[in-house]
Protein backbone atom coordinates (compact mmCIF):
# COMPACT_ATOMS: atom_id res chain seq x y z
CA UNK A 1 0.00 0.00 0.00
CA UNK A 2 1.55 3.42 -0.90
CA UNK A 3 1.39 5.97 1.85
CA UNK A 4 1.24 9.35 1.25
CA UNK A 5 2.80 12.24 3.66
CA UNK A 6 2.60 15.98 2.96
CA UNK A 7 3.95 19.66 4.44
CA UNK A 8 4.62 19.49 7.95
CA UNK A 9 4.86 15.95 8.14
CA UNK A 10 6.59 14.89 4.78
CA UNK A 11 9.21 17.27 6.24
CA UNK A 12 9.24 15.84 9.48
CA UNK A 13 9.49 12.18 8.70
CA UNK A 14 12.04 12.97 5.73
CA UNK A 15 10.06 11.67 2.94
CA UNK A 16 6.90 12.01 0.42
CA UNK A 17 5.93 8.89 0.36
CA UNK A 18 6.24 4.89 1.65
CA UNK A 19 5.33 1.72 0.03
CA UNK A 20 3.97 -1.16 2.85
CA UNK A 21 2.67 -4.43 2.48
CA UNK A 22 -0.40 -5.12 4.57
CA UNK A 23 -1.99 -8.03 4.92
CA UNK A 24 -6.20 -7.93 4.56
CA UNK A 25 -7.00 -5.11 5.98
CA UNK A 26 -5.56 -2.80 8.83
CA UNK A 27 -7.07 -0.05 10.57
CA UNK A 28 -5.08 3.75 9.84
CA UNK A 29 -4.38 4.18 13.05
CA UNK A 30 -2.56 0.34 13.45
CA UNK A 31 -0.36 1.45 10.64
CA UNK A 32 0.81 4.71 12.09
CA UNK A 33 1.97 3.08 15.31
CA UNK A 34 3.56 0.57 13.35
CA UNK A 35 5.70 3.28 12.30
CA UNK A 36 6.12 4.99 14.91
CA UNK A 37 7.43 1.76 16.33
CA UNK A 38 10.22 0.92 13.92
CA UNK A 39 12.21 4.07 13.37
CA UNK A 40 12.21 7.30 15.91
CA UNK A 41 11.74 9.74 12.59
CA UNK A 42 7.86 8.68 12.10
CA UNK A 43 7.61 8.74 15.92
CA UNK A 44 8.97 12.18 16.28
CA UNK A 45 6.57 13.29 13.39
CA UNK A 46 3.33 11.74 14.14
CA UNK A 47 3.62 12.40 18.01
CA UNK A 48 4.50 16.39 17.09
CA UNK A 49 2.70 17.24 14.35
CA UNK A 50 -1.45 17.28 15.67
CA UNK A 51 -4.87 17.31 14.38
CA UNK A 52 -3.51 14.82 11.60
CA UNK A 53 -6.00 14.24 8.93
CA UNK A 54 -6.36 11.20 6.54
CA UNK A 55 -7.51 10.28 3.38
CA UNK A 56 -7.97 7.14 1.01
CA UNK A 57 -7.98 7.19 -2.02
CA UNK A 58 -8.83 11.22 -1.93
CA UNK A 59 -11.85 10.59 0.35
CA UNK A 60 -11.39 11.92 4.14
CA UNK A 61 -11.82 9.39 6.29
CA UNK A 62 -10.80 9.09 10.03
CA UNK A 63 -7.94 6.84 11.57
CA UNK A 64 -10.55 4.32 12.64
CA UNK A 65 -11.20 3.37 9.20
CA UNK A 66 -9.55 0.17 7.36
CA UNK A 67 -7.18 0.23 4.15
CA UNK A 68 -5.91 -2.40 2.29
CA UNK A 69 -2.59 -3.10 -0.04
CA UNK A 70 -4.67 -1.86 -3.31
CA UNK A 71 -5.30 1.90 -1.69
CA UNK A 72 -3.63 4.77 -1.37
CA UNK A 73 -3.73 6.84 2.31
CA UNK A 74 -2.46 10.02 2.21
CA UNK A 75 -1.48 12.08 5.93
CA UNK A 76 -1.06 15.59 6.33
CA UNK A 77 -2.07 18.25 8.84
CA UNK A 78 -4.79 20.36 8.37
CA UNK A 79 -4.61 22.51 4.85
CA UNK A 80 -4.40 26.02 4.08
CA UNK A 81 -5.65 26.36 0.57
CA UNK A 82 -7.65 29.24 -0.94
CA UNK B 1 -16.91 25.51 -16.08
CA UNK B 2 -13.14 24.99 -15.25
CA UNK B 3 -11.11 24.23 -12.54
CA UNK B 4 -7.35 25.18 -12.89
CA UNK B 5 -4.58 24.15 -10.61
CA UNK B 6 -1.44 25.62 -12.21
CA UNK B 7 2.11 27.48 -11.34
CA UNK B 8 2.09 29.99 -13.24
CA UNK B 9 0.79 33.73 -12.43
CA UNK B 10 -2.72 34.67 -14.18
CA UNK B 11 -3.90 38.20 -15.56
CA UNK B 12 -7.84 39.03 -13.85
CA UNK B 13 -8.35 41.35 -16.50
CA UNK B 14 -8.08 38.69 -19.27
CA UNK B 15 -9.71 35.76 -17.39
CA UNK B 16 -12.62 38.40 -16.80
CA UNK B 17 -12.75 39.41 -20.88
CA UNK B 18 -12.32 35.44 -21.89
CA UNK B 19 -14.90 34.54 -19.02
CA UNK B 20 -17.61 37.30 -20.05
CA UNK B 21 -17.32 36.35 -24.01
CA UNK B 22 -19.20 33.17 -23.60
CA UNK B 23 -22.35 33.30 -23.91
CA UNK B 24 -25.19 32.98 -20.69
CA UNK B 25 -28.66 33.11 -21.41
CA UNK B 26 -30.52 35.94 -18.99
CA UNK B 27 -27.14 36.41 -17.23
CA UNK B 28 -27.80 38.95 -14.22
CA UNK B 29 -25.07 38.64 -12.18
CA UNK B 30 -21.27 38.14 -11.93
CA UNK B 31 -19.02 37.74 -8.87
CA UNK B 32 -15.55 37.16 -8.74
CA UNK B 33 -13.20 36.73 -6.02
CA UNK B 34 -9.38 36.95 -5.97
CA UNK B 35 -7.10 36.18 -3.47
CA UNK B 36 -3.75 37.50 -3.30
CA UNK B 37 -0.63 37.01 -1.35
CA UNK B 38 -0.15 39.48 1.66
CA UNK B 39 3.02 41.54 2.33
CA UNK B 40 3.12 40.96 5.92
CA UNK B 41 2.15 38.26 8.45
CA UNK B 42 1.58 39.89 11.93
CA UNK B 43 4.65 42.30 11.75
CA UNK B 44 7.26 39.97 9.81
CA UNK B 45 7.46 40.71 6.30
CA UNK B 46 6.61 37.44 3.60
CA UNK B 47 9.76 37.40 1.24
CA UNK B 48 7.67 34.34 -0.93
CA UNK B 49 5.16 31.46 0.15
CA UNK B 50 5.00 28.03 -1.30
CA UNK B 51 2.40 26.03 -1.94
CA UNK B 52 2.42 22.42 -1.80
CA UNK B 53 -0.20 20.36 -3.74
CA UNK B 54 -2.16 17.25 -3.69
CA UNK B 55 -3.09 17.35 -7.26
CA UNK B 56 -5.04 14.12 -7.35
CA UNK B 57 -6.81 14.60 -4.00
CA UNK B 58 -7.90 18.32 -5.01
CA UNK B 59 -9.11 17.66 -7.93
CA UNK B 60 -11.30 15.06 -6.77
CA UNK B 61 -12.71 16.96 -3.84
CA UNK B 62 -13.36 20.46 -5.47
CA UNK B 63 -15.31 18.58 -8.42
CA UNK B 64 -17.32 17.14 -5.69
CA UNK B 65 -18.08 19.78 -3.87
CA UNK B 66 -18.14 22.43 -7.30
CA UNK B 67 -20.83 19.79 -8.25
CA UNK B 68 -23.29 20.04 -5.23
CA UNK B 69 -23.19 23.91 -5.14
CA UNK B 70 -23.54 24.28 -8.88
CA UNK B 71 -26.62 22.80 -8.10
CA UNK B 72 -27.54 24.42 -5.11
CA UNK B 73 -27.34 28.07 -6.62
CA UNK B 74 -27.94 26.96 -9.66
CA UNK B 75 -25.37 28.82 -11.64
CA UNK B 76 -24.68 29.47 -15.15
CA UNK B 77 -21.16 29.15 -15.48
CA UNK B 78 -17.90 29.54 -13.34
CA UNK B 79 -14.23 29.31 -13.52
CA UNK B 80 -11.50 28.23 -10.51
CA UNK B 81 -7.88 29.13 -11.04
CA UNK B 82 -5.28 27.99 -7.77
CA UNK B 83 -2.17 28.22 -8.10
CA UNK B 84 0.67 26.40 -6.52
CA UNK B 85 4.57 26.09 -6.03
CA UNK B 86 6.09 29.22 -5.61
CA UNK B 87 4.37 33.18 -5.09
CA UNK B 88 5.69 36.20 -4.32
CA UNK B 89 3.75 38.80 -2.12
CA UNK B 90 0.95 40.74 -3.94
CA UNK B 91 0.73 37.88 -6.56
CA UNK B 92 -3.09 36.62 -7.13
CA UNK B 93 -2.91 33.30 -5.60
CA UNK B 94 -6.49 32.29 -6.24
CA UNK B 95 -8.92 33.50 -8.60
CA UNK B 96 -12.91 32.42 -8.59
CA UNK B 97 -15.49 33.83 -11.07
CA UNK B 98 -19.39 33.09 -11.42
CA UNK B 99 -22.28 33.72 -12.99
CA UNK B 100 -25.91 33.62 -12.15
CA UNK B 101 -29.25 35.13 -13.03
CA UNK B 102 -29.80 36.71 -9.63
CA UNK B 103 -26.89 38.19 -7.52
CA UNK B 104 -27.34 35.76 -4.64
CA UNK B 105 -26.39 32.88 -6.86
CA UNK B 106 -22.90 34.41 -7.49
CA UNK B 107 -22.57 34.97 -4.30
CA UNK B 108 -23.39 32.35 -2.47
CA UNK B 109 -21.00 30.11 -4.56
CA UNK B 110 -18.21 31.89 -4.21
CA UNK B 111 -18.28 32.38 -0.79
CA UNK B 112 -19.00 28.67 0.12
CA UNK B 113 -16.39 27.54 -2.51
CA UNK B 114 -13.72 29.46 -1.10
CA UNK B 115 -14.52 28.98 2.60
CA UNK B 116 -14.52 25.14 1.63
CA UNK B 117 -11.14 25.49 0.02
CA UNK B 118 -9.63 26.64 3.05
CA UNK B 119 -10.57 23.72 4.98
CA UNK B 120 -11.22 21.29 2.74
CA UNK B 121 -9.14 21.46 -0.49
CA UNK B 122 -5.39 19.65 -0.24
CA UNK B 123 -2.97 22.68 -0.09
CA UNK B 124 -0.49 23.48 2.18
CA UNK B 125 0.99 27.18 2.69
CA UNK B 126 4.67 27.84 3.93
CA UNK B 127 5.51 31.19 4.20
CA UNK B 128 9.15 32.25 4.06
CA UNK B 129 10.74 35.14 6.49
CA UNK B 130 13.84 36.90 6.12
CA UNK B 131 14.95 34.34 9.06
CA UNK B 132 12.53 30.95 8.80
CA UNK B 133 10.32 29.72 7.09
CA UNK B 134 6.72 28.36 9.11
CA UNK B 135 4.17 26.18 7.74
CA UNK B 136 0.81 28.39 8.03
CA UNK B 137 -1.93 27.30 10.07
CA UNK B 138 -5.85 26.51 9.46
CA UNK B 139 -7.73 29.16 10.62
CA UNK B 140 -10.14 28.27 13.35
CA UNK B 141 -12.28 30.84 12.54
CA UNK B 142 -11.88 29.10 8.71
CA UNK B 143 -12.54 25.64 10.32
CA UNK B 144 -16.13 26.88 12.33
CA UNK B 145 -17.57 27.84 8.54
CA UNK B 146 -17.75 24.19 7.25
CA UNK B 147 -19.79 21.62 8.93
CA UNK B 148 -17.52 18.54 9.22
CA UNK C 1 -12.77 55.10 -3.07
CA UNK C 2 -15.28 56.89 -5.51
CA UNK C 3 -19.01 56.45 -6.32
CA UNK C 4 -19.64 57.50 -9.75
CA UNK C 5 -23.03 57.51 -11.07
CA UNK C 6 -23.06 57.56 -15.40
CA UNK C 7 -25.06 56.76 -18.20
CA UNK C 8 -22.42 55.08 -20.13
CA UNK C 9 -21.57 52.00 -20.20
CA UNK C 10 -18.22 50.84 -18.57
CA UNK C 11 -15.90 47.96 -19.66
CA UNK C 12 -15.16 45.50 -16.71
CA UNK C 13 -11.66 44.90 -17.65
CA UNK C 14 -10.68 48.28 -17.81
CA UNK C 15 -12.00 49.00 -14.15
CA UNK C 16 -10.55 46.09 -12.46
CA UNK C 17 -6.84 47.20 -14.24
CA UNK C 18 -7.28 50.58 -12.89
CA UNK C 19 -8.71 49.62 -9.81
CA UNK C 20 -5.65 47.19 -9.08
CA UNK C 21 -3.23 49.96 -9.70
CA UNK C 22 -3.48 51.54 -7.03
CA UNK C 23 -1.24 50.55 -4.30
CA UNK C 24 -2.83 48.39 -1.52
CA UNK C 25 -0.93 47.77 1.86
CA UNK C 26 -1.12 44.49 2.80
CA UNK C 27 -3.88 43.50 0.47
CA UNK C 28 -5.38 40.21 0.24
CA UNK C 29 -9.10 39.68 -1.31
CA UNK C 30 -10.45 41.40 -4.51
CA UNK C 31 -14.48 40.91 -5.32
CA UNK C 32 -15.94 42.21 -7.70
CA UNK C 33 -19.96 41.92 -8.34
CA UNK C 34 -21.16 43.35 -11.55
CA UNK C 35 -25.13 43.45 -12.21
CA UNK C 36 -26.52 43.36 -16.20
CA UNK C 37 -29.42 43.92 -17.91
CA UNK C 38 -31.19 40.14 -18.54
CA UNK C 39 -32.89 39.51 -21.51
CA UNK C 40 -36.15 38.05 -19.75
CA UNK C 41 -39.04 39.13 -17.34
CA UNK C 42 -40.41 35.65 -16.95
CA UNK C 43 -41.03 34.47 -20.43
CA UNK C 44 -41.31 38.50 -21.74
CA UNK C 45 -38.37 39.55 -23.90
CA UNK C 46 -36.91 43.39 -22.53
CA UNK C 47 -36.27 45.35 -25.27
CA UNK C 48 -34.12 47.61 -23.03
CA UNK C 49 -34.68 49.00 -19.49
CA UNK C 50 -34.62 53.18 -18.36
CA UNK C 51 -33.45 53.80 -15.38
CA UNK C 52 -34.25 56.79 -13.89
CA UNK C 53 -32.27 58.69 -10.70
CA UNK C 54 -32.81 61.35 -8.01
CA UNK C 55 -29.02 62.09 -8.45
CA UNK C 56 -28.56 64.57 -5.40
CA UNK C 57 -30.47 61.97 -2.88
CA UNK C 58 -28.87 58.68 -4.02
CA UNK C 59 -25.41 60.51 -3.66
CA UNK C 60 -25.97 61.71 -0.18
CA UNK C 61 -27.37 58.64 1.25
CA UNK C 62 -24.95 56.13 -1.07
CA UNK C 63 -21.87 58.15 0.59
CA UNK C 64 -23.69 57.94 3.94
CA UNK C 65 -23.89 53.62 3.79
CA UNK C 66 -20.41 53.09 2.43
CA UNK C 67 -18.80 55.52 4.94
CA UNK C 68 -20.73 53.02 7.83
CA UNK C 69 -19.70 49.87 5.54
CA UNK C 70 -15.81 50.83 5.31
CA UNK C 71 -15.61 51.27 9.12
CA UNK C 72 -17.46 48.27 9.48
CA UNK C 73 -15.43 45.87 7.17
CA UNK C 74 -12.15 48.07 7.49
CA UNK C 75 -11.45 47.97 3.69
CA UNK C 76 -8.93 49.58 1.61
CA UNK C 77 -10.24 50.97 -1.51
CA UNK C 78 -13.85 50.43 -2.88
CA UNK C 79 -15.26 51.61 -6.55
CA UNK C 80 -18.95 51.96 -7.09
CA UNK C 81 -20.08 52.79 -10.55
CA UNK C 82 -23.97 52.87 -11.09
CA UNK C 83 -25.88 53.71 -14.71
CA UNK C 84 -28.47 55.50 -14.85
CA UNK C 85 -30.61 56.48 -18.81
CA UNK C 86 -31.18 53.91 -21.40
CA UNK C 87 -29.48 50.73 -21.11
CA UNK C 88 -29.77 47.22 -23.31
CA UNK C 89 -30.22 43.42 -22.17
CA UNK C 90 -26.77 42.15 -22.01
CA UNK C 91 -25.10 45.54 -20.84
CA UNK C 92 -23.91 46.72 -17.55
CA UNK C 93 -26.00 48.29 -14.97
CA UNK C 94 -23.57 48.29 -11.47
CA UNK C 95 -20.07 47.48 -10.16
CA UNK C 96 -19.09 47.20 -7.30
CA UNK C 97 -14.80 46.36 -6.62
CA UNK C 98 -13.78 46.13 -2.96
CA UNK C 99 -10.11 45.76 -1.39
CA UNK C 100 -9.37 44.09 1.79
CA UNK C 101 -6.76 42.20 3.79
CA UNK C 102 -9.31 39.19 4.48
CA UNK C 103 -12.11 37.78 2.09
CA UNK C 104 -14.78 38.52 4.48
CA UNK C 105 -14.36 42.04 4.54
CA UNK C 106 -14.72 42.48 0.69
CA UNK C 107 -17.57 39.83 0.74
CA UNK C 108 -19.03 41.57 3.25
CA UNK C 109 -19.08 45.23 2.32
CA UNK C 110 -19.97 44.04 -1.34
CA UNK C 111 -23.34 41.87 -0.37
CA UNK C 112 -24.37 44.57 2.02
CA UNK C 113 -23.69 47.23 -0.38
CA UNK C 114 -25.61 45.61 -3.44
CA UNK C 115 -28.64 44.44 -0.90
CA UNK C 116 -28.67 48.39 0.48
CA UNK C 117 -29.10 50.09 -3.13
CA UNK C 118 -31.43 47.36 -3.78
CA UNK C 119 -34.10 49.22 -1.46
CA UNK C 120 -32.20 52.76 -0.57
CA UNK C 121 -30.70 54.03 -3.49
CA UNK C 122 -33.14 56.73 -5.47
CA UNK C 123 -33.23 54.46 -9.02
CA UNK C 124 -35.79 53.15 -10.91
CA UNK C 125 -36.36 50.56 -13.07
CA UNK C 126 -39.00 50.51 -16.36
CA UNK C 127 -38.76 47.32 -18.52
CA UNK C 128 -39.34 48.19 -21.78
CA UNK C 129 -41.43 45.29 -23.81
CA UNK C 130 -42.80 44.61 -27.07
CA UNK C 131 -46.07 45.78 -26.57
CA UNK C 132 -45.89 47.77 -23.55
CA UNK C 133 -43.71 49.25 -20.49
CA UNK C 134 -43.51 48.64 -17.12
CA UNK C 135 -42.10 50.03 -13.82
CA UNK C 136 -40.26 46.98 -11.85
CA UNK C 137 -41.07 46.32 -8.50
CA UNK C 138 -39.57 46.18 -5.50
CA UNK C 139 -38.92 42.61 -4.52
CA UNK C 140 -40.29 41.82 -1.22
CA UNK C 141 -37.01 39.28 -0.37
CA UNK C 142 -34.79 42.18 -1.11
CA UNK C 143 -37.04 44.55 1.35
CA UNK C 144 -36.24 41.53 3.75
CA UNK C 145 -32.27 42.02 3.87
CA UNK C 146 -32.39 45.52 5.11
CA UNK C 147 -34.12 46.52 8.44
CA UNK C 148 -36.22 49.42 7.93
CA UNK D 1 -41.31 74.47 -1.22
CA UNK D 2 -40.12 72.35 -3.98
CA UNK D 3 -41.38 68.82 -4.31
CA UNK D 4 -40.27 66.17 -6.16
CA UNK D 5 -42.34 63.56 -8.02
CA UNK D 6 -40.21 59.67 -9.61
CA UNK D 7 -41.20 57.34 -11.25
CA UNK D 8 -44.54 55.93 -11.87
CA UNK D 9 -45.44 58.43 -9.29
CA UNK D 10 -44.35 60.98 -11.75
CA UNK D 11 -45.77 59.67 -14.85
CA UNK D 12 -49.06 59.42 -13.22
CA UNK D 13 -49.38 63.31 -11.82
CA UNK D 14 -47.89 64.03 -15.19
CA UNK D 15 -45.21 66.44 -14.07
CA UNK D 16 -41.35 65.81 -12.32
CA UNK D 17 -41.90 68.92 -9.62
CA UNK D 18 -44.32 71.52 -7.82
CA UNK D 19 -43.74 74.50 -5.76
CA UNK D 20 -45.88 75.54 -3.13
CA UNK D 21 -46.25 78.16 -0.37
CA UNK D 22 -46.74 77.34 3.17
CA UNK D 23 -47.62 78.58 6.08
CA UNK D 24 -45.41 77.78 9.31
CA UNK D 25 -44.82 73.91 8.81
CA UNK D 26 -47.05 71.31 7.67
CA UNK D 27 -46.86 67.04 7.80
CA UNK D 28 -46.23 65.76 4.66
CA UNK D 29 -49.94 63.88 4.57
CA UNK D 30 -51.62 66.94 4.85
CA UNK D 31 -49.66 68.12 2.04
CA UNK D 32 -50.57 65.44 0.00
CA UNK D 33 -54.23 65.57 1.01
CA UNK D 34 -54.51 69.34 -0.24
CA UNK D 35 -52.90 67.62 -3.51
CA UNK D 36 -55.24 65.27 -3.65
CA UNK D 37 -58.31 67.47 -3.66
CA UNK D 38 -56.79 70.16 -6.14
CA UNK D 39 -56.91 68.30 -8.74
CA UNK D 40 -57.99 64.97 -9.82
CA UNK D 41 -54.79 63.50 -11.48
CA UNK D 42 -53.07 64.28 -8.28
CA UNK D 43 -56.01 62.22 -6.58
CA UNK D 44 -55.79 59.28 -8.97
CA UNK D 45 -51.78 59.19 -8.73
CA UNK D 46 -51.55 59.19 -5.01
CA UNK D 47 -54.19 56.96 -4.17
CA UNK D 48 -53.42 54.40 -6.78
CA UNK D 49 -49.16 53.99 -6.38
CA UNK D 50 -48.60 51.87 -3.42
CA UNK D 51 -46.02 52.14 -0.69
CA UNK D 52 -45.35 55.53 -1.03
CA UNK D 53 -41.58 56.85 0.19
CA UNK D 54 -41.06 60.09 1.25
CA UNK D 55 -37.85 62.14 1.52
CA UNK D 56 -36.86 65.46 3.06
CA UNK D 57 -33.66 66.97 1.74
CA UNK D 58 -32.46 63.36 0.67
CA UNK D 59 -32.99 62.09 4.03
CA UNK D 60 -35.88 58.98 4.19
CA UNK D 61 -38.93 59.97 6.45
CA UNK D 62 -42.45 59.01 7.09
CA UNK D 63 -45.27 61.02 6.24
CA UNK D 64 -46.07 62.65 9.86
CA UNK D 65 -42.99 64.29 9.22
CA UNK D 66 -42.85 68.24 9.18
CA UNK D 67 -41.74 70.26 6.24
CA UNK D 68 -41.51 73.73 5.59
CA UNK D 69 -40.63 76.31 3.00
CA UNK D 70 -37.36 75.66 2.90
CA UNK D 71 -37.33 72.12 2.43
CA UNK D 72 -37.29 69.66 -0.51
CA UNK D 73 -39.73 66.96 -0.46
CA UNK D 74 -39.51 63.81 -2.92
CA UNK D 75 -42.33 61.65 -2.84
CA UNK D 76 -41.13 57.94 -5.03
CA UNK D 77 -42.47 54.34 -5.23
CA UNK D 78 -40.33 52.12 -3.51
CA UNK D 79 -36.89 52.55 -5.17
CA UNK D 80 -35.36 49.78 -7.87
CA UNK D 81 -31.71 50.17 -8.17
CA UNK D 82 -28.83 48.17 -8.23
Amino acid sequence: MKILYFASLKESIGKREDTIQIDGKKKIYQIIDELKNSDSNYNTAFTKIKNLQYAVNCEYVNKNSFVTNKDELAIFPPVTGG
Amino acid sequence: MKVIFQKQNFVIEKQISLFSKTNKINEGAIVLFVGKARHKYKDKKILSIDIELYEKMAIFQTKKIIKNLKKKYNILDYLLIHRFGKIKPGENIILILVSSEHRKQSFGFSEELIDWLKVKATFWKKEHFSKNSKWVSQKESDRKLIKT
